[in-house]
């Protein structure tokens, strides 16, 4: 077990630069995803960080060692991949016991660990089959049994649910995180599906273009996004922007989008210095009522989408639109007139120039 | 549509059938015809009415054959040979596939296309310089030399054929090596390479049987019995002055049984390889 | 990259054993950023040790005047002598010719053979794996027992081929068929290709494999007939492997004058007498190495011409 | 680009790219001499022939140990090349008379002059016997035995037509074209227009009076009697429709084979195929032989050697104890046995082995009229590159005789330019 500093790790191939200056600091038992669209650099630093690339330049600390010049082999971490890259002409007995094998562990010592974890993961019963004979999430199970076998300072995860069907994939969510909570091991998990990193992750880093965009908790994540691009990455159906001017009607602060007026009332936001001027003015779907409050927003009904639990309804407000997740018996028709409340306390302004948070 | 579509294949499958039956025949026909004519005596050879069946199943040509050709000595050299351009195509050529297959590094489509290059200078030429560098080096007339000498035209191709294996092997699995605690060569020998193993030996079989054949470089660079290979043994039984029409037959027979015997051995694995690879570019 | 690992970085050595132990000194080296090169070091070295000089020489010779059996003149620097003579050569023009029309023959027929056999064979019917290995076998015949096999069974005497047609009508008389300019070429090229088209047959049962089944499902939705699969799938899809096979089978129709040299000899007539069987000649019966430099740098040239044009034009390389 | 491009800087630019370590492949034992001995011998007689003649070397001569190395004769100029180029020679190499030009210009030969004046056989050969392997008054090799140029003929269809064997190329033509009958598939003459019939073209060309290499020395040809030797020789096929019309590509193995099994009536060949005709065909019942026919100018009959040439300096007294072997009667009558090719000795000839039969006899009377081949550097490279190429295309119908007259005479001009 041990902590995780990243200082100024930078990546470039040839001109073009992957990673900008990345600084990650991870407590000790901390479980730090890191989440972004493909392309956003995310592999490449778990690579940096396992010492399978080389960086351009920054330090990578794991626990008090600068592991910078140290090979992988070296570094005492373990790692899961989408591919689980399962050594297909072993045993799962000798792809779990490899790494132990390569660091010379007594057999009989050997054995004790794979058999330990392979009742971790309930996976006994596959110890003497070649991989080429599991299901997906056999492996799954197998490639975790390989990483946890070696008790490492550092689980490594690349996108180990990807490959996984969908209600698989909702129940290994669940075995990692009880892994995690029993073993207390430090995790470095990269996906691009946010409710992973909601789920699993103490600490999310949110990248794109190879730069961290925020890292916080997933709570602050969700409530505070740092800028639009978190605010759009995160949540599903995706956080709405309604794009206006702020003004200062009577004792409360006023959006003014088109004909429509959104009252502002409770804002924790410091907005004094934007007043006149455009913003965004981000609301997530569940922020909608029906009914009247203090701020309400009127639309024509656009689409009703029934999901079972809620029901989508896409406003057209002034030219935009809007979605809004209500509850399962709220269906109106299409083409009505339809005013909903939001919890304007939820709501999060940014900066259109910028696309920063105000 | 369901009725077409069992009708078409119906169709298909029949034409295929033929086609096969067709070039299979075409194929071993000739073999046959040998196979019988290495049983014929002479007269039933060379004679103004054809005999499709040897009146008298002799099997003295076989038995002329290994009197006279040293075939053993010819057959040993020619395994020697084999073995040894297998082995440095092995080595040499099993890591510098691997290297092709796994890194990006500069220059690496011009180094590639400049191992197909040397394949393109016309043999009839290298021939005396190759004798220079062969004497040079104390290779003239040595099953080493010679497999050295193969190797300059069966390394570009060893090499290109297996980079298409590797590239099928994925790379993670090399990440995962070296992070449970092998160095890059660990993965390579541990991992990648038991993994590609089919490719390997498809690979090799191509190998060995263009080595197993050749005759120009053969003849070329030995000159005594004591490295010989088979070919060149068989071709010298052509004498400008007879007609072993018979005993050439049962030689070309003999020739080629090591290599079926070979490929019906590793045909499974082979085939297996060689669609495992499917050979990207 | 300007961080790759110095051998001085390396961990110090656990004992004086590990210090010298070649095993862990190879694994620290494969952690350099160099070890690619040095994978590659080993191969680069044979094949120049081995084709770099005698290539060169080729070359050199071709600018020099060097007759064995002239030994008086020999050395000098001709510069392009030989090539002038060879534009006024009138049986290098007849060699050229014919070697296209030997090359280009022999590879249509071998790879549309060849292609049909691995159609069939891919369609994995019942027997198919047998009649694979039957079809495969004549690949693996030297040349030496292929050309001399054929040379018996298409004896104008003792052949076996003309006894069976003339026997099912097809001939009216034994055939000499290597004494005929009409057929000696047309003859070498079906043996050729009856030796060589298992090869692409091989190539193309690999390349098949790896095209995606769904490819030709979205087809027949689309209401694609078999041709129109083959031409807007198969054959795109397996543009790399048929560029390599090509490429490699030419080289070996352009050097090789093995098949030729026991079937005909370039004759009758210098019928089939093509750019190899020239150079061999003029090498060793002639010995006028210079001038049989030259055309070997020709074909070498031209082969080179042909390995360009044709993976500009089939755009192999833009995968 | 300066370099002198001889054989030593061949050798100097290989040994400077490479460590030189010039070891031959072979060497000695501590006791014997070692040498090597290349040759073209192929077929089972010739092999037996050999091995007789080396059982009887090893038992005179134990302190010399010779080790032969066969090399098919369609490569044979190949492989020496390379050897002499690359510096690693036969101690004794088998030379036909042929290529002896060729090999003494790239300097393959060392000169024997000296030694076989102080050889107490000497006397038993004829001096012609060494002109094609002297040149300058030197002398290169010692013949081993003799190629006797000859022909055989259908003597029970012969005499069934009332014909004898012919002495003279019309008797010949008109032999051939009576004996010719499409309908049985029974043709005159098997014209050997493949491989290794380039000879014969030259023969004819000579029987008409146009000799390749003037007594004086000159090299040149006469257009019209070129002309009408081809007309004449190809014109048996293309006119009188004697010959079987696979002429074009027919080697060695169609002739015999096409003489063998009653196709042809009479074929060109020299004495070492007797065993291979008398294996299928009664000697003297079904077929004779006879000495090649007389031309309209003159009568050409070659007598070929196989000289044994020492061609490496090592060892070179080793490998003349076995080079003069070859002269023992003893080694003659031995591999005539095995063999039936001829003795270069004149007293090995004269054996009643060979006088006593009758089927010999055109091979005997030949020895005494018969001429070597013209010789002169280029001489089979242009007898097989540009003669057999131009007889094949009058063959064929692509050239007339006067287009093919002209082809072997450019093509002559330029092998010895």
């Amino acid at each position: 077990m041990a902590t995780l500093s990243i200082k100024g790790v930078r990546k470039s191939f040839g001109a073009v630069e992957v990673l900008k200056t990345i600084d990650i600091e991870l407590e000790d038992g901390g479980f730090l995803v890191l989440l972004g669209p493909s392309g956003c650099g995310k592999s490449t630093l778990l690579s940096i960080i396992a010492g399978l690339e080389p960086s351009s330049g920054g330090d990578v600390i794991i626990g008090e060692r600068n592991v910078n010049d140290v090979h992988p082999k070296d570094r005492n971490i373990a790692m899961v991949f989408q591919s689980y890259a399962l050594y297909p002409t072993m045993p799962v007995r000798r792809n779990i016991g490899f790494g132990l094998e390569m660091r010379k562990v007594p057999a009989a010592e050997r054995d004790a660990a794979v058999q330990r974890a392979a009742e971790l993961l309930q996976i006994e019963h596959l110890l003497d089959r070649k991989p080429g004979q599991l299901s997906g999430g056999q492996r799954q199970r197998v490639a975790m049994g390989r990483a946890i076998v070696r008790d490492p300072d550092l689980f490594l995860f690349d996108e180990p649910l990807s490959n996984l069907d969908a209600k698989l994939r909702v129940e290994m969510r669940t075995e990692i995180k009880r892994l995690h909570d029993r073993l207390g091991t430090s995790i470095v998990y990269v996906t691009h599906d946010q409710i992973e990193a909601m789920t699993l992750g103490t600490k999310v880093a949110v990248m794109k273009g190879g730069v961290i965009q925020q890292i916080a908790d997933p709570q602050t994540i969700y409530e505070k996004p740092a800028n639009m691009f978190v605010a759009g990455f995160i949540g599903s159906p995706t956080m709405n922007f309604l794009s206006g001017t702020l003004e200062r009607s009577g004792g409360t602060i006023v959006l003014r989008h088109g004909e429509a007026l959104l009252a502002l009332p409770g804002l924790e936001q410091d907005v004094g210095a934007h007043i006149g001027k455009s913003v965004v003015a981000g609301i997530r779907p569940e922020t909608f009522h029906p009914g009247e409050g203090q701020g309400t927003l009127t639309g024509t009904v656009d689409v009703v989408e029934p999901t079972g639990p809620d029901t989508m309804v896409i406003l057209s407000i002034g030219g935009q639109l809007l979605t809004a997740r209500l509850g399962s018996r709220d269906r109106p028709k299409l083409g009505d007139t339809m005013t909903l409340a939001v919890d304007t306390a939820a709501i999060n302004l940014f900066d259109p120039d910028t696309g920063d948070r105000i | 549509m369901a009725q077409t579509r069992t009708g078409s294949n119906l169709i298909w499958n029949i034409l295929s059938y033929a086609v096969l039956i067709v070039l299979a025949l075409l194929s071993i026909g000739p073999l046959l015809w040998m196979l019988l004519t290495s049983f014929k005596v002479d007269d039933d050879i060379v004679t103004r009415t054809m005999v499709y069946f040897p009146t008298r199943f002799t099997l003295e040509n076989y038995i002329k054959l290994w009197n006279q050709s040293g075939y053993p000595v010819l057959v040993i050299n020619s395994l020697v040979t084999t073995t040894l351009t297998v082995a440095i195509c092995l080595f040499t050529g099993t890591i510098a596939s691997y290297a092709f297959s796994r890194f990006n590094f500069p220059g690496r489509t011009p180094l590639m296309l400049g191992y197909l290059v040397v394949r393109m200078f016309p043999a009839v030429l290298m021939i005396i310089p190759l004798f220079i560098v062969m004497r040079n080096l104390g290779l003239f007339d040595t099953s080493l030399g010679l497999a050295v000498a193969y190797t300059s035209f069966l390394l570009p191709l060893f090499v290109w054929m297996l980079k298409g294996f590797f590239d099928a092997a994925p790379k993670e699995l090399e990440s995962a090596a070296r992070i449970d605690g092998s160095t890059r060569i660990g993965a390579m020998f541990r991992i990648v390479i038991p993994i590609a193993r089919n490719g390997l030996v498809a690979t090799c079989v191509f190998v060995a049987i263009a080595a197993w054949n050749e005759y120009l470089f053969a003849l070329m660079l030995t000159s005594s019995t004591g490295s010989r290979t088979w070919p060149v043994g068989l071709q010298l039984m052509v004498g400008e002055f007879q007609l072993p029409w018979g005993m050439l037959a049962a030689g070309g027979i003999i020739s080629i049984l090591p290599v079926i015997v070979l490929f019906a051995l590793v045909q499974r694995v082979m085939v297996a390889g060689i669609t495992a690879g499917a050979v990207k570019g | 990259m300007s961080r790759g690992r110095a051998m001085a970085a390396l961990p110090p050595p656990r004992s004086t054993w590990d210090a010298i132990n070649p095993l862990r000194l190879l694994g620290e080296l494969s952690e350099t950023r160099y070890w690619m090169y040095l994978l590659l070091l080993p191969s680069a070295l044979l094949i120049t040790a081995i084709v770099l000089f005698p290539t060169v020489y080729g070359f050199q010779l071709s600018f020099t005047e060097m007759r064995l059996n002239r030994p008086a003149g020999n050395g000098a620097f001709v510069g392009l002598k030989h090539y002038q003579r060879m534009l006024a050569d009138p049986i290098f023009w007849l060699s050229l010719r014919n070697t296209a029309v030997w090359v280009t023959f022999s590879i249509v027929i071998e790879f549309v053979v060849g292609l049909v056999a691995a159609l069939a064979l891919n369609r994995n019917l019942p027997g198919g794996k047998i009649l694979a290995v039957l079809i495969l076998v004549p690949y693996f015949l030297p040349n030496v027992v292929a050309g001399n096999m054929w040379a018996l069974m298409l004896d104008s005497r003792v052949g076996v081929i003309n006894d069976i047609l003339v026997r099912i009508g097809l001939l009216h008389e034994y055939k000499a068929w290597f004494a005929d300019p009409n057929t000696a070429m047309a003859t070498a090229i079906f043996v050729e290709a009856w030796h060589s088209f298992p090869f692409f047959t091989l190539l193309i049962m690999a390349g098949l494999k790896g095209i995606p089944a769904d490819l030709y499902k979205a087809a027949d939705i689309d209401g694609a007939g078999a041709f129109a699969q083959l031409r807007l799938i198969t054959l795109p899809m397996l543009r790399t492997i048929i560029a390599a096979a090509v490429i490699l089978r030419v080289i070996g129709l352009v050097n090789s004058p093995d098949l030729l040299l026991i079937l005909t000899q370039g004759g009758p007539g210098r019928s089939t007498q093509v750019l190899s069987l020239y150079a061999f000649q003029n090498a060793y019966s002639d010995f006028n190495f210079g001038y049989a430099g030259a055309l070997s740098v020709v074909m070498f040239v031209l082969l080179m011409l042909f390995a360009w044009a044709y993976i500009r034009l089939s755009k192999v390389n833009q995968d | 680009m300066t370099a002198k491009f001889d054989r030593r800087s061949v050798l100097k630019l290989g040994g400077g790219m490479l460590a030189a370590s010039a070891l031959l492949p072979h060497q000695a034992f501590a006791q014997q001499t070692a040498i090597n001995y290349w040759h073209t011998f192929t077929s089972q007689s010739e092999a037996a022939g050999l091995q007789a003649v080396l059982d009887l070397f090893k038992a005179a001569h134990p302190d010399v140990a010779v080790t032969p190395e066969n090399i098919p004769n369609p490569e044979f100029m190949a492989k020496i090349t390379a050897a002499v180029v690359g510096g690693s020679r036969p101690n004794v190499t088998m030379v036909s008379s042929e290529r002896f030009e060729d090999l003494l210009a790239m300097g393959a030969l060392s000169d024997m002059t000296d030694r076989i004046a102080g050889w107490e056989r000497r006397g038993d050969f004829d001096d012609k016997r060494f002109a094609s392997i002297t040149k300058d008054g030197k002398s290169y090799g010692v013949p081993g035995f003799t190629f006797v140029d000859w022909g055989y003929y259908r003597k029970d269809w012969f005499d069934e037509a009332g014909l004898a064997a012919p002495t003279t190329y019309d008797e010949f033509r008109d032999a051939a074209i009576k004996l010719t009958d499409a309908s049985k598939g029974r043709f005159g003459f098997g014209l050997r227009g493949g491989p290794g019939g380039q000879n014969f073209v030259v023969n004819v060309i000579e029987a008409f009076g146009s000799p390749v290499k003037k007594e004086d020395g000159t090299i040149g040809l006469d257009r019209d009697i070129v002309v009408k030797a081809l007309d004449w020789y190809a014109g048996l096929l293309v006119k009188d429709k004697a010959v079987p019309p696979s002429a074009a590509n027919d080697g060695f193995q169609q002739v015999i084979s096409g003489f063998q099994t009653g196709q042809t009536a009479m074929i060109w060949h020299h004495t070492g195929s007797y065993q291979d005709i008398a294996s299928k065909l009664k000697p003297g019942v079904e077929f004779g032989t006879f000495a090649m026919p007389a031309g309209p100018a003159t009568r050409v009959a070659r007598l070929a050697y196989a000289y044994n040439c020492i061609t490496n300096d090592e060892n070179a007294d080793a490998a003349w104890e076995w080079i003069k072997f070859w002269g023992e009667p003893d080694a003659a009558v031995a591999f005539l046995e095995k063999t039936g090719y001829m003795p270069a000795s004149t007293v090995a000839a004269q054996d009643q082995r060979i006088v006593g039969n009758p089927m010999y006899k055109a091979a005997a009377d030949t020895l005494g009229f018969g001429i070597p081949q013209p010789s002169f550097p280029g001489a089979a490279g242009w007898a097989q590159n540009t003669v057999l190429p131009a007889l094949q295309q009058i063959l064929i119908g692509q050239a007339t005789p006067d287009q093919a007259a002209d082809q072997i005479i450019e093509g002559l001009a330029a092998a010895i330019a």
